[in-house]
């Protein structure tokens, strides 16, 4: 990929990718949360291996997204994150979140989200509160900061489907091994 | 007005009831709900009757009785729809409305991964919605 | 609502869907990780199914809802009509699909199958992405016998992958 | 509906009356009253009688506006005109009375202008009938003149009737019926004209009159059978009625709403019945639904509520009826779209049962609206009902009468003293039985019209009503029936209410067991929770148990604790009556169907699929409930098929103290068995069977509050269908077990393997079997801690490469044909068992066979011989097992125990034979068979005729064991010995030869063929063996060994070459040698001979030669030989070639050696010559 080509905007960016019918992701996703409540019972784990599906599928979108939005490597985790917000939810979900919340040394800020395809007609039963739905996105964050050397620790600090206004997960960044990105697409 | 909506499982089994009148009828509302459910068996599987509006969802009003009168709509799923009224005069338009609009709230509510197929509807924010569906009716309002 | 989201995002979902089951839960019994991926593509189905047959007549016999799967439901799932159907009209529907979307995109790249032990040898690695295809196609076995299911015609429904990436289900009505 | 009139039920007939000549009256009123359209007939005998058709009421002048009148309809208006107002006099004169005698006309004259007078008032219509008797006697023509002129009618109205003449009378009769309808008609329609006339000049004082005027005009119009103008005027009628509910205040509140209801329901029924009558039902449905709907709200003040619910019910009775009676069907052009903007009516509404349900309902709410009426008025307690309290003469109104002196004089009612009146009226009545008969005539109708629901909710209607007059056991019979169908379709609420009736039934029973399962279902039952219910707390509208809730789930489940704990329940306290468990201990049983499942429910699950029997083995027990509150459970026992198995669990807080003492089996101690709600209990428990075989667990018998016990069948996780009413519930699934796949697929049943035998089965056998041979395989049974009861062996042999039984497929009932073949058992010669125990083989196949084996004690030893023979050579496995039981007894023989052993075993060929055929010593025979078969197809031997041919015979041992031989010959049958002999010339020196592993023997036979023949069978080695064991020597241990010699063609040579040398020669010394050809043909046979050098001799004569041979005879050729080399040397070759036959023939050189001896050997030349002769000869 030639550096030169400025990357292309959220929204071209999703109308380029291929789309799928939005319910048929919302549905799916939901019916393995419930899936997965009914095999494991303690709410806990499942958190964990949503986590673990999210992180699994970050290490592998991150290609999918360098290769497809000609964004040349990141400088720093601020611009990032910004990168993430404004055109990985974009290019992904369809939506854009937005940062904000950094702390003084920048390695900790925000990603909120008002619109969420996740949750449509979602809501939590009384039996499983405690259960992190959208833990899922945390762990594509995770995982998709990895795959770019970043080692981050997400946690959700505000839920719809708790009644919170929006969704807010804090991304904290842990440790940043310099350099080397193992970019497919400067081959 | 509306004293009453109900979804019906295709066992003929309640999945949701929600009578809203002040009155202390609620049990007389099950029961006239229930009762309809005949009149739905012997529209939906009459042999006799092949009119091509036959397996049209609005069913129209089941039957009157007492003070009430009972309209029927029955989905592609075998689920079933009622309400009571109190109106004296409904105007067909204003039930098959209805029947759409609530058709729409039910929809989303079994969408919820929570919910189990065939099992209560115990979704808050269904009844909320059914609540503002329910005092549109008749005027033209849509929800 | 035309909502839309990403095809990879479903892609992922569905695949890591598959691997937990296959490989972090039921490694050891495929046929309890089966049933669990089917129940999953079961309710999906069945909720599917209460959408899109939402403002339309009621169907009178099972053709009717058959055809509807091949057409509307199919295409609103995957921009596509399933391409032949056949049947014995005995209760017995072969639903085929020429180029089945899951099968071209899904990526058996071995990363997936992180948590299984033989993940690191290229002979099993092999197999083991046939079976995961295989076990994949659970998932729209699953979805048909819901939408049918919820359509009120119980039914069986397996899958034929011989020769991919054609894919054709087979739909037994339970009488 | 009987209730009404019968004059409002009938439609009216017109009236007419006849006065005088009473005796035609007979007759004329007979003809009217059968013609179409009848008319009755009001007969006077005399004209004094007239008077009674004159008004009652003062004559008043018609034209004068009438005054405000005190009720709306006269109740007997309608029956004074169908039975007092005639609409036509006739007045009948006999002719001899009006003609002649003047007196007799002036007496009529007088008694036409009275009744003229008379009717005038009514206007109605005259007739005059003249009667003659012959119509022969002349009347004058001025009589009926002046007859019409008196009665001032026209000349049509005046009718000469003859009456001793038949025809001539119906011909008048016939002209007096047309008269009369036609002046019918006009006079009703006069009438209803003038009344017409009246509404429409809206010249009256009072909306009643209107209403009134409108019933007239109806009526009238009805008796003129003008049946929409009648319609008409009811419905205007009954509208301005309606009006008048508000308007009207002629009498107090009360009665004035009594009145119009009273007047309403008349014109009602007659609209209705014409409209139904007219077939018009659907117009009478729409009419029937505005009635209900003008009507239903205008109930009046609450204290004569009842009256208005009472009125009301009838209308929905009385319609049901009509619709009934009228038998009206659903007319097919509007049943496919009921209930929809093209056609407003249901098909309910189409059945009289949906009237009668409702008018039911409504009599429920007049009964409840009097109790509370009459409570007020009891609160009042002014019990002032005046007495001599009757109906007034208007519709729908009371007066009393009131007596001064000898004058009675009629005052109107205050609405309270009416309300009383009512109240004391209808507490007379029983509504219960009423209602009851309505519901049920409902329920019947609706159940035949498939409508489940309605008549479930009818016969509810019906129990509720048994219930509410005390009659509990019927009440508690539909109740059930009830109960069913609100169970089966999950309508918890309605099921709660019935439950709750139910429940109340058998507390009054006084049956405790169904009390109690009553309210435990009730206390289990899911809430249908919609959240009005908060202020709903309305017995009588939500059933004795009140709305569900979960607290009154929870008082419910105390009120059974505190019972089995025989505290004082409140219900006891209010002391109705005492419900007390008597026997110490209640048991409830619940099954897959029962619905108390959802109180306690048990699934078990082993956790393997088979055991060996008193190996430990996991089981499962999860118990779930569904009751609200926890419940604590002081003992679990779980019982098994295997009552050794079965085990108890004791929760630690109750101690062992409630144990029963007679059980047997293991009691655990568990820290607590509480049950906590919607969770499953999940015990695992740890139990040995003994037995080998199915293993089950029937049912986990459970004991709560000490009392209680609760029988559950088990049932297993695999297939565990969900709860009839809680499967409707959106709850989380939870599994009886944490491990999925012992929740998917548990099961509770196991089978438990049998133990293993300690008996040992030994099978040896020495080496390879060898075909033919009797085989032997020793079996020995070594019991080790296990003694054998009525053991049996069962010997397989099975082809040891698969392919089932050892028989050639072909042939398989020769038993030549089996490869292998089971011949027999026998025991070992000086065993302690008796001979004929072993020889009870029940059965011995050739493959298969079932020995029985003695009883044997622990460490005995039991032993047989299979003996097997082989017929090829083919590996077999021999399979054999011994099953046997360890005591005699009947139960050790349904598990016995079984030991299997097999063993391969190889059946050899034990030698093979070869043969071979040799020329005669120094002869050359040409055969000529062998030229031609050159082509080399058929390797038939050939051997010439008359020549002494030799056989060898060679047996070569291709097992590892040395064999013996005891004989080898040729058996030929017998013409075969005539034509051939065949002679032994070397064989057995001794009794037999060892021949060791892969050593050969040969022997050596000479045959001597007779007769020419292309194929001659010479006959088959037969070779006699047997091993080589030194111990018992038996003879059938010998196996004769038979292989058929091919056939051989025997033929005449027609040239024989032979040669003639000394038997040695000696180095140097020359000598001669011959070669004779001779012709044994009787041709002239050309040959060429040739000689090949050898470097061994030298000879002289000729190489090449050539010859003519007379036939038989014999050429020489003799040659001269001196040897060069000694030892062994082969004679220069010859050749002799026969030109006709063109076949070369050159001895062997086996045949054509001769010794060389490099001097003169030391022996006697003479014998050794003799002896080599005889060899050759």
């Amino acid at each position: 990929m030639p550096p030169l080509t400025p990357p292309k905007s959220g929204d071209a960016l999703f109308s380029s990718v291929e789309r799928v019918n939005a319910e048929l992701f919302t549905l799916t996703y939901g019916a393995i949360v419930r899936q997965l409540l009914t095999d494991l019972e303690e709410v806990e784990e499942v958190n964990k291996q949503l986590d673990q599906m999210g992180y699994n599928i970050g290490t592998r979108l991150v290609d999918e997204f360098l290769a497809k939005s000609n964004v040349s490597r990141c400088v720093d985790f601020k611009e990032t994150a910004d990168t993430i917000a404004k055109l990985g939810f974009k290019m992904f979900l369809g939506v854009t979140a937005t940062v904000t919340n950094w702390d003084a040394e920048g390695t900790t800020c925000s990603f909120v989200l008002e619109d969420n395809p996740l949750v449509d007609f979602v809501e939590l039963p009384d039996t499983c509160q405690g259960l992190q739905y959208c833990n899922v996105l945390s762990g594509v964050i995770r995982g998709a900061l990895e795959m770019v050397s970043m080692k981050t620790e997400v946690t959700w600090v505000r839920d719809m489907l708790r009644g919170d206004d929006a969704y807010e997960m804090r991304v904290k960044l842990t440790k940043q091994v310099p350099e080397e990105y193992p970019y497919k697409d400067d081959d | 007005m509306i004293v009453c909506v109900a979804v019906v499982g295709h066992q003929n089994n309640p999945l949701y009831l929600q009578s809203f009148t002040e009155a202390d009828d609620a049990l007389k509302l099950h029961h006239v709900v229930h009762c309809s459910l005949d009149v739905i068996d012997e529209r939906v599987n009459n042999p006799k009757r092949n009119a091509p509006t036959l397996n049209e969802t609005f069913l129209g009003l089941l039957y009157p009785t007492e003070n009430y009168k009972v309209y029927g709509y029955l989905t592609n799923t075998k689920v079933k729809f009622l309400m009571v009224t109190t109106d004296l005069d409904v105007k067909d338009a204003d039930a098959r409305n209805f029947f759409r609009k609530f058709h729409a709230a039910y929809v989303d509510a079994v969408s919820n991964p929570f919910h189990v197929p065939g099992k209560k509807i115990a979704s808050r924010s269904f009844g909320a919605r059914v609540s503002t569906i329910v005092k549109s009716f008749g005027s033209g309002t849509t929800v | 609502m035309g909502r839309e989201v990403a095809g990879s995002c479903l892609d992922g979902v569905v695949m890591e869907m598959v691997s937990a089951y296959c490989g972090r839960f039921y490694a050891a019994k495929p046929e309890l990780a089966a049933g669990r991926i089917e129940a999953i593509g079961f309710q999906v189905g069945h909720q599917l199914s209460e959408r899109y047959t939402m403002d339309r007549p009621r169907f009178t016999d099972h053709l009717e809802a058959i055809k509807f799967i091949c057409k509307d439901f199919w295409s609103e799932l995957f921009k596509k009509q399933i391409d032949n159907l056949k049947t014995n009209h005995r209760g017995t529907f072969v639903l085929q699909d020429n180029c089945f979307p899951w099968l071209t995109h899904v990526s058996l790249d071995p990363s997936m199958e992180s948590t299984d032990a033989t993940e690191s040898d290229p002979a099993l690695l092999g197999d083991t992405a046939a079976q995961t295809t295989s076990m994949l196609l659970y998932f729209p076995c699953g979805i048909i016998r819901g939408a049918l299911t919820n359509l009120g015609i119980p039914c069986a429904v397996s899958a034929d992958m011989s020769n991919l990436p054609a894919c054709s289900f087979v739909v037994r009505i339970k009488t | 509906m009987e209730d009404y009139p019968e004059e409002l039920r009938t439609p009216p007939v017109p009236l007419v009356s006849i006065v005088g000549c009473p005796e035609l009256h007979a007759s004329i009123s007979a003809a009217l009253s059968i013609q179409q359209p009848p008319m009755n007939t009001l007969a006077l005998p005399d004209f004094s009688k007239a008077n009674i058709l004159s008004r009652t009421a003062k004559n008043r002048d018609p034209l004068a506006p009438p005054q405000a009148p005190s009720g709306i309809l006269k109740k007997d208006w309608l029956l004074k005109h169908r039975t007092r107002v005639p609409a036509a006099v006739a007045a009948l004169f006999r002719a001899d009375q009006v003609s002649g005698d003047p007196a007799q006309w002036l007496q009529a004259c007088s008694d036409l202008e009275n009744l003229k007078s008379i009717i005038q008032g009514r206007h109605s219509k005259l007739v005059v009938i003249l009667v003659q008797a012959q119509a022969g006697d002349e009347l004058g023509e001025e009589v009926t003149v002046a007859l019409r002129k008196r009665a001032e009618i026209d000349s049509k109205n005046l009718i000469v009737l003859v009456q001793n003449d038949e025809t001539e009378r119906n011909k008048s009769l016939l002209k007096l019926m047309s008269v009369f309808a036609e002046l019918c008609s006009t006079y009703y329609k006069e009438e209803g004209r003038r009344i017409k006339a009246r509404i429409e000049k809206r010249n009256f004082s009072s909306v009643e009159l209107s209403v009134r005027y409108c019933f007239k005009v109806a009526v009238y119009a009805e008796f003129r059978r003008d049946w929409p103008e009648a319609l008409k005027f009811y419905e205007e009628g009954i509208r301005v009625l309606r009006e008048m509910i508000g308007t009207s205040t002629r009498l107090p509140p009360a009665q004035r709403l009594v009145e119009i209801k009273a007047v309403a329901d008349q014109f009602h029924f007659k609209i209705s019945t014409l409209l139904l009558h007219a077939g018009k039902v659907v117009e009478a449905i729409t009419w029937f639904r505005k009635h209900i709907r003008s009507f239903e709200r205008v109930i009046g003040s609450p204290e004569v509520a009842f009256l208005h619910w009472e009125w009301f019910s009838r209308q929905f009775l009385v319609f049901g009826e009509l619709i009934e009676t009228t038998s009206t069907t659903v007319p097919d052009t509007l049943s496919p779209r009921f209930g929809t903007a093209d056609n407003a009516l249901t098909e309910w509404e189409f059945q009289p049962a949906y009237y009668y349900q409702l008018a039911a309902n409504y009599l429920r709410e007049k009964r409840c609206a009097l109790e509370c009426s009459s409570s007020g008025a009891n609160l009042t307690g002014d019990n002032g009902i005046p007495d001599s309290i009757m109906p007034s003469v208007y519709v729908g109104q009371y007066v009393r009468l009131f007596e001064q002196g000898d004058t009675i004089s009629v005052l109107p009612l205050s609405d309270t003293e009416y309300t009383s009146y009512a109240l004391s009226e209808a507490e007379r009545f029983q509504d219960s039985y009423e209602i009851i008969a309505l519901f049920r005539k409902a329920y019947e109708s609706f159940q035949s019209l498939g409508g489940t629901r309605m008549a479930s909710s009818c016969s509810a209607g019906m129990a509720i009503e048994y219930y509410a007059a005390g009659d509990f056991s019927n009440a508690k019979q539909l109740f059930d029936v009830v109960a069913g169908l609100y169970r089966q379709e999950g309508w918890t609420t309605l099921l709660w209410e019935i439950l709750g009736y139910l429940r109340e039934c058998s507390r009054k029973l006084n049956s405790l067991m169904d009390f109690i399962s009553y309210s435990l279902e009730m206390a289990a039952l899911p809430l249908f929770s919609d959240r009005v219910q908060s202020f709903s707390e309305n017995k009588s509208k939500s059933g004795p148990a009140g709305w569900p809730t979960i607290s009154r789930r929870e008082d419910i489940q105390e009120e059974v604790v505190n019972i089995l704990e025989r505290k004082h329940t409140p219900e006891v306290v209010d002391g109705e009556f005492n419900l007390q468990l008597t026997e110490d201990n209640a048991h409830l049983d619940i099954d897959q169907i029962s619905p108390l499942r959802i109180v306690l429910v048990a699934s078990v699950a082993f956790h393997d699929q088979s055991v060996k029997p008193g190996s430990p083995l996991l089981v499962s027990v999860s118990l779930l409930s569904h009751l609200p509150s926890p419940v604590a459970v002081d003992q679990l026992e779980v019982q098994f098929n295997q009552p050794d198995c079965n085990f108890v669990m004791v929760s630690t807080e109750e101690g062992s103290s409630g144990l029963n003492s007679h059980f047997h089996g293991q009691v655990v101690q568990s820290t607590s068995l509480t049950l906590f709600s919607n969770k499953w209990m999940r015990l695992t428990h740890e139990i040995k069977s003994g037995q080998s075989g199915k293993l089950e667990c029937l049912s986990v018998k459970a004991i709560i509050n000490k009392r209680l016990v609760v029988c559950c069948q088990a049932e297993s996780p695999a297939s565990m269908e969900d709860f009839p009413l809680w499967k409707f519930e959106d709850q989380v699934e939870t599994l009886p077990a944490k491990d999925a796949a012992l929740a998917f697929s548990g099961q509770k049943l196991i089978q438990v393997e049998e133990l293993d035998a300690q008996v040992d089965l030994v099978l040896d056998s020495n080496g390879p079997a060898l075909v033919g041979e009797l085989f032997v395989v020793p079996v020995t049974i070594l019991s080790k801690g296990h003694a054998v009861h009525s053991g049996e062996l069962k010997i397989n042999l099975v082809d040891a490469k698969g392919g089932g039984l050892l028989m050639s497929p072909r042939e398989t009932e020769e038993s030549e044909t089996h490869h292998v073949e089971l011949i027999g058992v026998s025991t070992v010669a000086g065993d302690e068992v008796s001979k004929d125990e072993v020889d009870s083989i029940r059965k011995i196949q050739y493959s298969f066979g079932v020995v029985s084996v003695p009883t044997l004690g622990v460490g005995d030893s039991w032993s047989c011989k299979l003996e097997i023979k082989w017929h090829g050579a083919k590996s077999v496995m021999l399979y054999v097992s011994l099953g046997y039981s360890l005591d005699s007894s009947e139960d050790a023989a349904l598990h016995r125990l079984n030991v299997h052993r097999s063993l391969q075993v190889e059946g050899k060929i034990p030698m093979i034979v070869g043969h071979q055929f040799l020329r005669p010593f120094r002869r050359a025979p040409l055969l000529l068979s062998r030229i031609r078969s050159s082509s080399g197809d058929d390797k038939k031997d050939s051997l010439a005729m008359n020549e002494s041919n030799m056989l060898i015979v060679s047996a070569r041992n291709c097992t590892e064991v040395p064999l013996r031989l005891h004989s080898m010959a040729i058996e030929s049958d017998g013409d075969g010995m005539q034509l051939c002999s065949v002679e032994q010339i070397s064989g057995i020196s001794d009794e037999y030869a060892v021949v060791a592993p892969n050593a050969e023997y040969k022997g050596i036979f000479s045959v001597n063929p007779r007769a020419i023949n292309p194929n001659f069978y010479l006959g088959e080695i037969c070779v006699n063996w047997s091993r080589d064991l030194h111990l018992g020597e038996n003879e059938d241990s010998h196996v004769i060994m038979k292989q058929r010699l091919p056939e051989v063609h025997i033929e005449e040579p027609p040239l024989l070459v032979s040669i003639e040398c000394p038997p040695y020669a000696i180095l140097g010394i020359p000598f001669t040698f011959y070669v004779k050809i001779h012709n044994s043909t009787s041709l002239l046979q050309e040959i060429k001979y040739s000689l090949v050098d050898s470097q061994n001799f030298v000879f002289s004569g000729a190489h090449n030669h050539a010859a003519f041979i007379l036939p038989k005879t014999e050429h020489t050729f003799s040659h001269k030989l001196v040897p060069l080399g000694s030892g062994s040397q082969p004679l220069p070759r010859i050749t002799v070639t026969s030109v006709r036959y063109s076949a070369a023939l050159s001895p062997p050189t086996a045949a054509t050696t001769v010794f060389v001896y490099p001097s003169e050997p030391k022996f006697n030349l003479e014998k050794s010559h003799s002896r080599s002769d005889e060899c050759v000869s």
